[in-house]
């Protein structure tokens, strides 16, 4: 059996970890094979990627949405084909009138930016300026992740939290660090960084240590539980991050389409938790993404 | 003269050396690349590539924004210039547009008094924003003597700068029926083919076509014969402006929503396209009919590497190649026939 | 002053005010910069006239020219039309007043018919609104049925030779309908017999009342086909007389202000061993089985009518278009000519006859328009250019060709044609050569300057080295070679000593 | 000539116009937009923008990537070229580099047998990979006689892809510390500056740099000269092929990781920064000197407007504005002191 995937894109980190999940989980499986394509963050392309799939005739098709608003004619278009279709990782804005044979596989980003603020405003004491790094603004995550920031802090316990910058670096490590070097010439103060993920607050670290600032001095948190972020945990640089399961939310997307595939039946979302990760609980999470 | 019968003779020579159509050689390689995914269909899929009539047609119609856009592009290319903002220029109207064509139905709507407008006028406002853009272009490049490629490529970062700001990022979506029904079926297609036929009639039988031409192939001449270059600059770049316009209206109506980030490379692979279909970087050579030519390759290419299964790594490490080779095959063909 | 507007309405009437001169400038003042190209010039064209223009290269003739036909404006002075004084604005502004100007550069489209380029802006609708190929294709053959030009009004461009590119222009000027006809340099791309054939044409356009400019360096030209003249000098305004009234010698003092006392110095030198022999080169379906010596000292003129070859010949020696089949030999000794960079280093040099195609580096100055190809194996150390020595030469070298410029680093573009040309030679000489080939070396050259050319390709000779010199200015050939080749069509129709090479014998085999 | 001593004056009038360094215009366009900065800094922040020397280190320690790379592509554009494959190359040799820079402690390494490796070995792959992209961009473009902008686009997709082939999309970390430290504290704006003297040096010295500027003047005319034209064009896109490859190894260094996305549209930068500096697009004319402030230019701009605290989205927007203005302004004022 063929699954056809198309990716919002290759070149991000987390979702390299989650394609990944996929292709090691489908290679477990007898007889079922992956075609997975690259949609280079472009709306069209990721349609026409679909339809490519649905003129070959393949069993079942996973997307990760570039769009999440977008997602109408791709539903549309499958169920007519009456091809199932399985949305993975970001929530489609028709969730709730998804079609026969669709579902949804992911972790519920109202949890990732909640966990990690609560999180910094913990080891805060509830009180202190912040600086928020946002990913690409275009990025339902991203928009999602900076509300659940300014969500936290309209609670009672953290209300003396207070953000004094707030810009994009568009996920990125170089641009987090160039953002992050800008603040502090311009005299920027703060007691921590909340950045919408680990490779933007691994990139402010840089900068933060290129400064001379001492890390003890600040708090940073991200998302995501990369590699990378945790080898930052584990060096004292990073405060916080939130696990986001790749590969569960890959085999679970797998699952759930070849599930449908065979007539089967699947619940319309199925949502793989968020967790907190600290230096409390850094072992567990070493081997994950 | 006395002569007379050599003469008659020479023109007579002359005559029968008249080009072929330069279409020809790049139609070759179009069938081609068809022929080798058709061969390596039956071979490691055990399907017909072409023998499928959805996939012919999504051939086109995953290619046919891009087409729209090369239509335009063509124009500026011949007269020695060159669109590099058509990608952002799609990504700003597919905003600007959308924001005109939300549903009354639609909780978030951006201007809640302003929706289910009929069809006609975000398809308007769309294709203005993109006259517009191409209008400042032109002006640039004609008053202020900048070239062209930073003239557009300032407006590439500036556009899509716009499109973000236009809604801070957030995409607009629950556009009404009428707006999307353009974007359906094969309503692109229909319209990229009406975009170029009517420009390749344009180019070839029309004084706005001669001038394009004539500009490219030497501007100092058009001068001279008393050509208004600047003004005639600003039709081109304001028509290349319009048509990546309306690609960004088809955009959103296919996707029935409008995103900040629309369009992004589209124009490279415009132009490659454009070139690909035998219209010369150097200004004075080109025609839509090529340029058509050219898009079809690319949408064939992409739907052949679905079909064939390639690894997605692969597909842009072979897309790159396939663009060189197309433009090669057609450099070495055209100097064979002139020696 | 009137609108240009306002006067191309009248002209459309047919009402044509009475005025003694069709055209006419005065007080034009132009300046570019570091340079006056024009000071104080006046010039009046009569009504059915050739007025020649003459001057050295530089004095100012095209930037005058320019300005009467809406391309530029003067910084000061006047323009009058028909006695009304006018403003044009833009070329456009010029056309529809009856000035058509054929440009000193070629200003054709290469990709686009014969047809389209002669009707540019102008072409024939159908009553759709659309272009009507089918009555431009007529239009133009009839145009070259009343010229007598023998052309397909659909062949592009790029497809004819440089000669016929030239009666393109022609023929498009007269298109125009114009009251005044500019020609810049009109028969530098010519042969004698295209000349001829231009006479023609222009003696008919003088009969149907219409003023003619007609700018040339060639001196014969001038008593042929002009009824008066005017010399310029350094932008300076020195006179207007009756073309029947002086003699050559009287034009050049005006022109250059002194004597010139031998146009050809044909010396006698020591002709000495075979330095160049070139057996049955062929370059397939350019030129077939060409042969034949050149020796040191000597000079090879190489005649023939345009497109016979003769440059192909020349590019194919010096490794530009390396040759299908045939040998190359120097000093006894065969020799595999690929590309011009192995000419070079067999001492080679070879002078182009488009400057502005395959010459002039025009964005660049002087200085480095000399001195790049003699970079290929001097003035270097570890990749290293050395300036200081090589400036001094190329200063040396500039002093004696005379080269007119404030200084070498003044880009090469802002100087005159025959300016330009020095430059060039000058880059070869500095190679040191032991062959020379020079294509057209002359071409759109002053008399003064053509004199100090011919100065130095006989000193040349004398100091051993070995020329080819094409060109088709007969006299030029004739007076400057020791022996002289034919060619046809790609083909030697033979070799003349300089005694028997006469003006008759040489058309003979080149017309076959 | 009789009139010698006006001949004479005029010599000397036309010696004190002798151009002006044409870097001036341009570095008259940095120091206008450094002072409106400071400026607006006083008024809206109450800072100076200028009187800090760490933002001084910043704004050229954030562009000396990309003037690493518009070093090379000032070279490809005074031919008369241009390389739109630069950011992809940064990707792809950042890649390669970081791949054999991993250190033995890093538990994922891409070659576990090859970690710890010397930092010189990791270097020199990264520039060799540059390097060989660079001849067969080159190669292309010299034999095959294709334009440069498709030469170039076509590597610039394959690169791409093979950045995201090598591992998968994997992004590659825990570099070494020896590694990491050539992208730590000034070291990448020493890295630009060395690499920008040296080639400075070269085009007004050398035969190399002669050549160069005659290729892009007239190409013909540099033929005829005896030029072997293409073996000096494989020469230039070898060099920028090389440059664009250390900053690939530079990017790594500094961000301590290699991910297939990095470099996206570096290449538009660094052309911009080429052109803001003077150099022309239609070959023949530019320089180092002036590639070097329109680096710089980019590099305040971008500074600028975070110490403004200027909105993401108007920043972009901004951006676009700036680079045709900079150009404008040196186009204008060259044509004023032309006439
Ligand atoms: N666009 C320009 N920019 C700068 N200088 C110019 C320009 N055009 C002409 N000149 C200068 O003006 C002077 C007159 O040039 P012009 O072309 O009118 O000479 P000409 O008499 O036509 O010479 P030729 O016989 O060589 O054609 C020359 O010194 C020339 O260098
Ligand atoms: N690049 C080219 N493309 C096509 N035809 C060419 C080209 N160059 C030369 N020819 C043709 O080859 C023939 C020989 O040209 P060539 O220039 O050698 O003649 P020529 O005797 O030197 O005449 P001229 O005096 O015009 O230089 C001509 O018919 C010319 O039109
Ligand atoms: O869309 C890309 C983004 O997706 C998020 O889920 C992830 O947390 C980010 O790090 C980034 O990868
Ligand atoms: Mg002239
Ligand atoms: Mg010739």
């Amino acid at each position: 059996e063929t699954i056809g995937v198309s990716m919002a894109l290759f070149d991000d980190n987390f979702l390299t970890v989650l394609r990944n999940g996929m292709s090691d989980y489908a290679k477990t499986l007898d007889g079922v094979e992956l075609q997975i394509e690259d949609a280079q963050n472009d709306v069209a392309k990721q349609q026409s990627q679909v339809q490519n799939f649905i003129a070959s005739g393949v069993s079942a098709i996973i997307v990760n949405p570039v769009d999440t608003d977008a997602t109408a004619a791709l539903s549309k278009a499958a169920a007519d084909a009456g091809i199932p279709l399985v949305y993975v990782n970001r929530e489609p804005a028709n969730i709730n009138e998804l079609p026969e044979k669709q579902a949804f596989v992911a972790s519920n980003e109202q949890e990732s930016g909640t966990l990690e603020t609560k999180e910094v405003c913990r080891l805060l004491n509830g009180k202190g300026k912040v600086v928020v790094m946002m990913g690409e603004l275009s990025n339902q995550a991203a928009r999602m992740r900076t509300q659940d920031v300014k969500d936290v802090i309209a609670t009672d316990e953290c209300k003396g939290l207070e953000i004094v910058e707030e810009q994009t670096a568009n996920w990125s490590r170089t641009q987090g660090s160039d953002l992050m070097t800008n603040w502090l010439s311009a005299g920027v103060e703060f007691d921590a960084v909340i950045s919408n993920n680990d490779e933007m607050a691994i990139g402010a670290i840089q900068a933060l240590k290129a400064a001379g600032r001492s890390m003890d001095s600040v708090v940073v948190a991200g998302v995501d539980a990369t590699q990378d972020a945790l080898a930052a945990m584990a060096a004292g640089d990073l405060d916080a991050t939130v696990f986001q399961d790749a590969a569960g939310q890959g085999k679970g997307s797998v699952d759930a389409a070849l599930k449908l595939a065979k007539g089967e039946k699947v619940d319309t979302k199925v949502y793989i938790p968020f967790q907190l990760v600290t230096p409390a609980n850094i072992a567990d999470f070493q081997a994950k993404n | 003269m006395s002569t007379n019968s050599a003469a008659q003779a020479q023109v007579a020579a002359q005559k029968s050396a008249r080009r072929l159509p330069p279409e020809l050689n790049i139609f070759l390689v179009l069938v081609g690349i068809a022929l080798v995914y058709e061969i390596l269909g039956w071979i490691f899929v055990g399907q017909s590539f072409l023998m499928n009539s959805q996939r012919l047609t999504i051939i086109i119609l995953q290619v046919s924004v891009i087409g729209i856009i090369a239509v335009g592009v063509t124009q500026v290319i011949i007269t020695g210039g060159i669109d590099l903002s058509s990608g952002s220029v799609v990504g700003m109207t597919a905003m600007f547009t959308a924001s005109l064509a939300q549903a009354s139905t639609w909780p978030r709507a951006l201007y809640p008094s302003l929706t289910d407008l009929p069809v006609i006028v975000p398809v308007a406002v769309g294709i203005g924003v993109g006259l517009l853009a191409g209008i400042v272009n032109g002006q640039l490049i004609a008053k202020t003597k900048i070239p062209p490629f930073i003239a557009t490529l300032g407006m590439m970062v500036s556009a899509r700068g716009i499109s973000k700001w236009y809604t801070k990022g957030q995409p607009v979506s629950g556009l009404t029926e009428q707006f999307n029904f353009i974007g359906t079926g094969i309503w692109p297609v229909v319209i990229f083919l009406v975009v170029a036929v009517i420009f390749h009639i344009a180019l070839r039988y029309t004084r706005y076509g001669k001038f394009t031409y004539a500009i490219g192939a030497n501007v100092q001449a058009a001068r001279v014969s008393g050509i208004n270059v600047e003004s005639h600059l600003v039709k081109v770049y304001a028509i290349a402006g319009a048509l990546a316009g309306l690609a960004g209206v088809v955009t959103a109506a296919r996707a029935q929503t409008a995103q900040a980030g629309m369009g992004v490379m589209y124009e490279l692979d415009a132009i490659a396209a454009t070139v690909i279909g035998g219209t010369s970087l150097a200004g004075g050579v080109g025609r839509i009919t090529g340029t058509v030519i050219g898009t079809v390759i690319l949408g064939v290419m992409t739907s052949g590497f679905t079909f064939l299964r390639v690894d997605a790594f692969y597909q842009e490490i072979v897309k790159g190649v396939i663009i060189v080779a197309a433009v090669v095959v057609d450099v070495y063909r055209q100097k064979k026939r002139k020696v | 002053m009137v609108s240009p507007t306002t006067m191309a309405a009248v002209r459309a009437s047919g009402a044509i005010p009475n005025a003694e001169y069709l055209l006419s400038a005065e007080g034009i003042r132009k300046e570019f910069p570091g340079v006056v190209a024009l000071d104080d010039v006046q010039f009046k064209l009569k009504r059915g006239t050739v007025h020649a223009l003459m001057g050295e290269n530089g004095a100012g003739k095209s930037t005058l020219m320019k300005i009467l036909a809406g391309i530029y404006t003067p910084d000061q002075g006047e323009v009058l039309l028909k006695g009304q004084k006018i403003r044009l604005a833009s070329p456009l502004d010029a056309l529809e007043n009856g000035i058509a100007m054929i440009h000193q550069e070629l200003n054709l489209m290469p990709f686009m018919t014969v047809a389209e380029n002669i009707w540019i802006r102008r072409e024939p609708k159908n009553r759709f609104g659309f272009v009507d190929h089918g009555e431009m294709n007529r239009k133009t053959a009839a145009l070259f049925k009343r010229l007598n030009i023998a052309m397909d009004p659909e062949t592009q461009v790029r497809d004819l030779s440089v000669a016929n590119r030239q009666m393109v222009e022609i023929a498009k000027a007269v298109s125009y309908e114009s009251d005044v006809l500019i020609m810049d340099e009109p028969t530098s791309a010519l042969t004698e017999r295209e000349v001829e054939h231009l006479f023609t044409i222009i003696r008919d356009l003088r009969s149907q009342g219409i003023g003619i400019v007609y700018i040339t360096h060639k001196m014969n030209e001038l008593f042929e086909i002009a009824d008066e003249f005017s010399v310029f000098r350094d932008g300076k305004y020195i006179g207007t007389h009756a073309s029947t009234d002086v003699t050559r010698d009287d034009i050049i003092r005006m022109m250059v202000g002194r004597e010139i006392t031998q146009m050809f110095p044909k010396e006698e030198v020591p002709i000495g061993d075979v330095v160049l022999s070139v057996k049955n080169l062929t370059l397939k379906g350019v030129f077939h089985d060409v042969s034949f010596d050149v020796r040191a000292g000597e000079i090879l003129g190489l005649a023939g009518l345009v497109g016979s070859g003769r440059s192909n010949v020349a590019e194919t020696i010096f490794g530009v278009t390396p040759a299908t089949s045939g040998t190359i030999s120097i000093n006894g000794k065969e020799v595999a000519i690929d590309s011009p960079n192995t000419a070079i280093k067999h001492r080679m040099a070879f002078l182009t006859e488009d400057r502005k195609d395959t010459g002039c580096l025009l964005i660049l100055d002087i200085l480095e328009n000399m001195q790049i190809a003699v970079l290929q194996d001097k003035f270097v150390k570890n990749g290293f250019v050395q300036e200081g020595a090589l400036s001094k030469v190329c200063e040396e070298m500039s002093r004696k060709l005379r080269v007119k410029t404030p200084n070498l680093s003044e880009r090469i573009e802002n100087l005159s044609g025959g300016n330009q040309q020095k430059v060039l030679i000058g880059r070869w000489l500095l190679t040191n050569p032991r062959i020379l080939i020079l294509d057209e070396p002359t071409r759109g050259i002053d008399v003064g300057a053509k004199a100090e050319i011919h100065r130095f390709v006989t000193e040349l000779a004398r100091d051993g080295v070995a020329v080819i010199m094409i060109s088709s200015e007969m006299p030029e050939v004739l007076g400057m070679s020791d022996r002289v080749m034919v060619m046809h069509e790609g083909r030697v129709t033979g070799i003349l000593d300089r005694a028997e090479a006469t003006q008759v014998r040489v058309m003979e085999l080149a017309a076959q």
